[in-house]
């Protein structure tokens, strides 16, 4: 593959990564990689692929000049728009990867786990498409703050389980998922939703994801003769970030900024900023950072962005960050709503609770570049799943 | 005593081994130390003493609600591991294996980690989430504290793999009885007499096989299958979760079922 | 123009059409045409706005084959992917295209009227954009039906106008944009949403709407090697329609099928098929098919789609049918329903409510489809707005 | 009487016109007939006599919901025209002017719909959605039935307009007062006074202006601009619908009105 990835063998990005699961899913993890690594490259996989992306999730996405948006910051604003992928954000390029994957390996199912619900729906959507059934893991809590794409993936046709295990959410619906998978990796493939989890999910989302960066640096050289200064990616688990900066990892004069959710304070539990937060530490399968208590267990994190709220960062962007190759920031809540409001009233769009940390990191620090400088916001989904919320922090309700 | 030492005498006696698998601290200290004990003067040949972690990938609902009640106890996981000293200094002389997801040693350094549970009275670990392509690392740290090294082996596990994890285990091989997680289950499936068989066929190592036996039953089966003991857990905690208000009041019938697991192997290993 | 619009001088469209209004508006409608005759044609109109719709909007929308559904019918059905296009519907061809076009006539403000609040979503998007104050007007009933789209609205910065007169739903909304505009004229442009109103509106829209026909005839004929047998869309006032199927007037080997809101039945006060229970009449500044009763008073329609709840069609629209180039036809709400959980559970896809009634009719129809034939469903919007109401269908709550 | 004769003989007197326009049948017929005896008793030279339509745009809240009281009742066009008549029987003899919306008259067919209202005694007819690029077809099936035929002009008509419009105008001209819809308003501005001094410039036909016109120092001050006459609307069915149910309370309250727009329009008519 001739993917400018920054990992070595066994899925390592320097100290982060590997493969710590239960013996019952080794072999399937295995199995995955090596389908992954043959049917990847081919011609026929590549072009089954490139027509789904293309006509049934609508890439190439634009990458949009924001005119009042970037005279508000005093720079030049490019978003890349995810939010037009079909589903509302970037998690299809990942789900029909993963789901015609699973089909060549003649899998019969999918399952995986959903916070924000876009992964369960991408999931969903990909998995009718290409004929897979198709089993959501989500936990009780977030299945009730985002009661409609719960909806939405019941009547998709999927089924979705409640996971009422910790603290019901994502952290606990992943390892769940694993659990499941434990029982029938015979038949079922495990869609994992970002760059997190054992080897080689994380080079899988990312492979699949990079299409994003591929098409940003085609685009912004044929509208601008020249790389941006730099991008600006949210996250969490990291795959729509490291889908933005793959192809310019090698490209050092792009500054990369990678922004996680702050929560409502940096206090000890009303955050998910595991890179202020966290340390290194194993979980779900991976050596990468993440938010611990005193007694070496994992913590819940907070923040009112549910697709940010995951306490540890995947291997490769934990990687990056470390070695500064990528520079992490993050937003609070009451700034994120304030970058909703911006957006909605200078581009006319609504952007995600995830993505609006992205823009208002960019709000927060326009003072760091200046007039001539070109700026990439992955703008990763649109804010419709949140609308209730969002509704709800500026009227009330 | 140590691992080997036990499967000698027991080999020894004509008995197969019968490891009972609790998680240390649930509902509270003081009742693991007189559940290990009962288990011990009920037959357990070996303990295997959990320590709690918040997100137990490998286990079931059982042991995910045991890891959560004993997380509650605010324990750190050093104190956990000052348990098994308690256990020694009141009588408990069985093998004990502790058992824990490798955050715990990985975040307070795999040296020391190993040196606690070695000074402690601890012989082998179990670490789930380590399969022997991320266990060099672990092994390298802790080799001079002479803990035997449990691996896991699956019905998926193929036979290169297995010949990689036999060539490194010590102690001896714990055979995933079923595809999945920890947690009671209803029969022995054909894939789980196959992988005995493949597994005999490559090692010498004794073969404890675990997840999911609950009956009498199973044991006889699978002891019958060519292992040399079995690992009960979530069946016992699922007794004295039942009644977490006074968990002691539940130890007579933990006694009982013991005593009947440890029955069906020595029954089961002379068939 | 070398649009292959049907319309005469005047605005007529046969015996449809016309400027049926009060003498306050005509001197603002006489304005727009001129500069709609204009500007449009001009290269910077065209490249500006064509970069709207690219790289905001999201264009080209692919023509998806939907291999699933296809097999279902029994011939090759392509999806044209209008609910790719930002804001979940074709509606914003439009709201750019005249958003652009008030801009150039140095209009400060844009009203207009929604229903569904698709197209009022769509104008607030491109008042933002645009920098033009936006105000809609939508009826009190509506704005229950669709309070999601309210609040969406609202966060854009639109100000929303609650219409209580007549039954409080859009035939009522046009009505009161109507009165608004007589007073403002000089500083307002009204952004009709659909091909209905005085001329030149049926015209303008039209012409914005047609990118989607063209995009079709290029994308079918790349796919194909060439035309559709046939294309297939919703409507009520037809803009959506008239879009596909412009540039395909004049191929006659091309069958055109319009497909309107059945409602429960085509009982006197269930249903809003003008087609069917509809005569010629003057609306809202235009003669068209419209449902009247014996007092020749405009009908209320009935339907679950709010978006196709408008008692007449469009002129142009109106006189296609009339001469048959295009056949009418509509799907009850049962139908409709049936339609949406067919497309999610073989494509993945939630089809607005509107664009089901389309998918209904192939569905109704499919043996009149042999195996050969390429069908193409204008697959209008998503359906992201019917959640609830679609959900409340299958589940009840 | 015809209206060119009406306006003829005010001319004499020296007196401004003044027209009310009511729609007929709201809240019900019984009432419509003597509001409008009243309104004729008391000063009004002219009945503007409206034919309620679903969807009214050129009019504002006032008159939307009078036409929406008004078609509760169920009456069909041709039975409201048949209200004409009624009038003619008890005893109204001031010109009548007919208002309603195309589609009445596009429905039920223009030459028949010409045929009733001349047969049920009207003069002349106002279509507020018709201008005249669309009245073509309209004035050729009508023209046998000599019905006057009553444009609108706005402040923004431009002059070419204009020049079309008085070309085939007859009766009188009916001047909107101001942009927007029918409705009381506050002021008279100074586009409408351009406007009727463009009018005037280019057309001997009589000048009424209407739409907002709710008190005498709007009268005065528009016949003072030079119109000939003035048309309110909404004033007098805001009186009569504070109290819909017995309006013929407000009769007298009506008839004070009338009496004070008829005294402005003298007064005004001789400044
Ligand atoms: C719109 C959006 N952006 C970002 C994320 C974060 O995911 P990741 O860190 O994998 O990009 C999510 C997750 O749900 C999301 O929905
Ligand atoms: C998705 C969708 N399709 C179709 C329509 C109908 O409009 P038109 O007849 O103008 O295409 C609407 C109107 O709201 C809509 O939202």
């Amino acid at each position: 593959m001739n993917l400018q990835g920054t990992h070595g063998s066994n899925g390592r990005f320097g100290r982060f990564g590997g493969r710590y699961v239960s013996e019952v899913l080794m072999q399937v993890l295995i199995e995955l990689e090596e389908a992954f690594e043959s049917y990847y490259p081919t011609v026929e996989f590549q072009r089954e692929l490139g027509v789904l992306l293309k006509d049934y999730g609508g890439r190439p996405t634009p990458l949009y000049y924001a005119k009042n948006f970037s005279e508000l910051i005093g720079c030049k604003v490019y978003l890349k728009r995810e939010d037009l992928l079909c589903g509302g954000s970037h998690k299809l390029n990942n789900s029909l990867g993963q789901a015609l994957l699973a089909e060549k390996m003649r899998k019969k199912r999918l399952i995986t786990e959903t916070a924000a619900g876009q992964h369960g729906i991408s999931a969903a959507m990909a998995g009718n498409v290409l004929g897979l059934e198709v089993e959501i893991f989500m936990g009780i809590r977030d299945m009730e703050r985002q009661e409609s794409n719960v909806k939405r993936m019941r009547l998709l046709g999927a089924r979705v389980t409640p996971v009422k295990t910790g603290s019901g959410n994502l952290k606990d619906a992943v390892s769940d998922t694993l659990r499941e998978w434990a029982t029938c990796t015979r038949t079922t493939h495990y869609l994992m939703g970002s760059t997190v989890g054992p080897h080689p999910f994380p080079e899988i989302v990312a492979t699949f994801q990079s299409v994003i960066g591929k098409e940003i640096k085609e685009q912004i050289v044929e509208k601008e003769g020249k790389l941006p200064d730099a991008i600006v990616a949210c996250g969490s688990g990291g795959s729509n970030a490291i889908g933005a900066f793959r192809p310019f990892i090698g490209e050092d004069e792009v500054r990369l900024y990678f922004v996680e959710g702050g929560g409502s304070s940096l206090d000890a539990d009303n955050s998910a900023a595991a890179f202020v937060l966290g340390k290194p530490g194993i979980l779900h399968g991976a050596a990468m950072m993440v938010m611990q208590d005193e007694q070496a267990q994992i913590k819940a994190s907070k923040t009112r962005a549910v697709g940010l709220n995951y306490p540890a960062r995947g291997p490769e962007i934990s990687h990056l960050c470390e070695t500064r190759r990528v520079e992490s920031g993050y937003a609070f809540d009451h700034e994120v709503f304030e970058a909703v409001r911006v957006m909605c009233k200078t581009e006319g769009l609504l952007p995600a609770l995830e993505t609006a940390h992205a823009l208002a990191y960019v709000l927060n620090h326009h003072d760091e570049f200046d007039q001539d400088s070109i700026l990439v916001v992955n703008y990763s989904g649109r804010g419709d799943k949140d609308l209730e919320t969002i509704a709800g922090y500026f009227y009330g309700n | 005593m140590e691992i080997d030492q036990k499967f000698l005498e027991l080999k020894e006696k004509g008995e197969g081994a019968y490891m009972p698998h609790i998680y240390y601290g649930d509902p509270n200290e003081e009742f693991s130390l007189e559940l290990v004990k009962t288990l011990v003067s009920n037959g357990a040949d070996l303990i295997e003493f959990g320590i709690p972690f918040s997100d137990p990938i490998a286990d079931g609902t059982t042991f995910i609600e045991a890891c959560e009640r004993a997380l509650k106890t605010r324990m750190t996981p050093i104190q956990r591991i000052e348990g098994v000293r308690k256990l020694r200094r009141i009588g408990v002389e069985v093998p004990i294996v502790l058992t824990t997801y490798y955050n715990i040693p990985y975040t307070i350094g795999l040296q020391i980690f190993a040196k606690q549970v070695k000074e402690a009275g601890v012989q082998g670990l179990i670490i789930p989430d380590l399969p022997v392509e991320e266990a060099t690392e672990f092994l390298e740290a802790t080799k001079e504290f002479d803990l035997k090294m449990i691996f896991l082996v699956a019905p998926t596990t193929d036979d290169a793999r297995l010949r990689k994890i036999v060539e490194i285990a010590s102690g001896f091989l714990y055979v995933i009885n079923m595809e999945g997680v920890t947690g009671t289950r209803e029969s022995v499936v054909q894939s789980t007499l196959d992988l005995i068989k493949r597994v005999r066929d490559c090692t010498d190592l004794p073969l404890m096989a675990g997840f999911g036996i609950s009956r009498k039953e199973h044991a006889l089966a699978m002891l019958s299958a060519g292992v040399d003991g079995i690992i009960t857990g979530s069946a016992i905690t699922e007794i004295y979760s039942k009644n977490l208000h006074s968990p002691e009041m539940s130890l007579p019938d933990i006694a009982k079922f013991a005593g009947e697991m440890k029955q069906a192997c020595v029954e089961g290993y002379n068939r």
